[in-house]
């Protein structure tokens, strides 16, 4: 199933699609770069054109950037159909909301969290915390909670305005 | 809903003070509507009962003049029950878990009207891919290097300390190789035996015969009869041993 | 990034690429029919069509298939420069180890795998034979192991001929 095995010359986009392919994790700019041998304009024309492969009806994948990170990922319209074929994700989903209402109001005072989601969320909040995805900070009586960047790169955010936009999520 | 109201308690907590008149129900400003219930303190004090029912009886009144009022009605019955639900949710389980916003269009909780500011959309977890790579010949040749290694360094101490002074004992740590791993597959097999009626003998657990096997199996079966799983019966010195399974796994 | 996102009728093509991509498992051939909703035949067309994109110079993929499972594997000749991407190899360092030693030595006895490799190879044993690598035949008081020829694919070999002999550890 694979034709010129040994050549030794490697094609810069052919290695720019195996190092999206094989990394679980977004891959920086950077090491494309190093990757593919390729001055920086040359990187640009290289995603250009896998973005425009990919952009074919027929093509189920999509790439994202984010912060000047590359990750290949399924299309959205798609990913509902095959998403079961993925590792289980490990988020609760009480967690989940809590980590929302901390998100969307980042950052925000653990008093208000608790107003909104209730005093169960004191063990979401830790959890979320040891999870690297909440920061928390005295302020007063309370604790200011912030999402960090561990919580952006997960959800593959640039920033937590993404979210007061409305912006998709994924 | 664990307090167990029942509809009629619902309403009865409900004062008639407080329910919607039929002439906000007839006006044409039915935005109006939504802004007096952010009025009230306490959403239970409208009964979401009582005002379909008044709507019902305009709605007859109505005849056939005015239908585009019914839509909205179900919109602003269905805002008011979202509020009731979310602090009904809140008070008898601390505010977890309110399952019911899953069942509620978007669409319908941006309508204008609706001014909740605690309110926010439930983050989407991203599906993450977990790719475990192919491993490459050259990965092949080095693991054989290091088999050929782990090995040699085995033979070398085995023929240098005949004694076993060696605390490794044939564990082979270098291998990355589970120790706890090894005990349960023992005892699985010992199990097996056992619950078949067999007399489970040290040589019966011996695929083969070398020393070092031997030694394995022997320092696995000390382990499990620590941890109270088995007992290890010597007859007299140098015989066979007999392994019985503890009591706490017996039968299983 | 993506364009069309909102289209409701999916290509069957780019549910199958999806489907190799996301799933950290070869994917059964059954499991793709089911998804695609394509006939059989269909199923095979677009897997031909999709080894012939892949063929291309300027791709860093291949398809492979396995025993009517397939899977989406960087090209053999590209991985060596991508693989410290990818953390996690899909064969555990001590089965490879075991592997290693049947490989080299193909066929060999049983009992002399379990001289050098320690009792814990009897386990790595089994699963090499239950992921077609390895095959075992009665021979005396133990077996004899040997390499597949799933084995030589998986590691791109013509035969075990082209393996170095280790003969000197028997």
């Amino acid at each position: 199933m694979e034709s010129n095995e040994e050549r030794s010359v490697q094609d810069p986009k052919a290695l720019v699609e195996a190092a999206l392919f094989i990394s679980s994790d977004p891959v920086p700019r950077s090491e494309l770069i190093d990757l593919a041998g390729t001055p920086e304009d040359e990187l640009d024309f290289i995603i250009e054109e896998i973005e425009d492969d990919l952009a074919a009806e027929d093509r189920g994948l999509r790439l994202v950037e984010n912060n000047g990170n590359y990750q290949l990922r399924v299309k959205r319209f798609i990913l509902p159909r095959v998403k079961y074929l993925a590792p289980h994700q490990d988020i609760s989903r009480g967690v989940l909301r809590t980590l929302s209402v901390i998100a969307y109001n980042s950052p925000v005072l653990q008093k208000e969290v608790i107003d909104i989601r209730g005093n169960g969320a004191y063990d979401h909040i830790d959890e979320l915390i040891s999870r690297g995805f909440v920061t928390s900070k005295q302020e007063g009586r309370t604790k200011l909670l912030a999402v960090t960047q561990d919580f952006l790169d997960y959800f593959g955010l640039d920033g937590t305005e993404d979210l007061r936009k409305g912006e998709d999520l994924i | 809903m664990n307090e167990g109201l029942e509809d009629g308690q619902l309403t009865s907590r409900l004062s008639d003070r407080d329910r919607i008149n039929s002439v906000t129900l007839s006006s044409p400003y039915w935005q109006d509507i939504l802004d007096q219930y952010a009025s009230y303190e306490d959403p239970w004090e409208i009964s979401v009962v009582e005002m379909a029912r008044d709507f019902q009886r305009q709605l007859a009144e109505l005849q056939d003049e005015d239908f585009e009022l019914s839509g909205r009605m179900v919109v602003s019955c269905a805002v008011l029950l979202r509020v009731k639900a979310q602090e009904l949710g809140e008070r008898s389980e601390g505010g977890e878990e309110e399952e019911f916003d899953e069942y509620i269009e978007p669409d319908f909780l941006a309508y204008e009207e609706f001014d909740d500011e605690k309110f926010v959309p439930t983050l989407e977890v991203p599906v993450k891919r977990i790719n475990r790579r192919a491993v490459t010949r050259d990965e092949l040749e080095r693991a054989f290097e290091d088999a050929a290694r782990v090995y040699r360094r085995r033979e070398k101490r085995r023929d240098e300390e005949p004694e076993l002074e060696d605390p490794d004992w044939g564990i082979d740590l270098d291998d990355g190789e589970d120790f706890h791993v090894r005990l349960q597959r023992l005892f699985r097999k010992v199990k097996k035996k056992w619950s078949q009626g067999k007399k489970v003998l040290f040589s019966t657990l011996l695929n083969r015969e070398s020393r070092e096997e031997k030694f394995d199996t022997f320092l696995e079966l000390l382990h499990l009869q620590s941890e109270g799983k088995i007992n290890c019966k010597q007859e007299e010195p140098f015989s066979d041993i007999l392994i019985e399974v503890g009591k706490d796994d017996d039968g299983e």
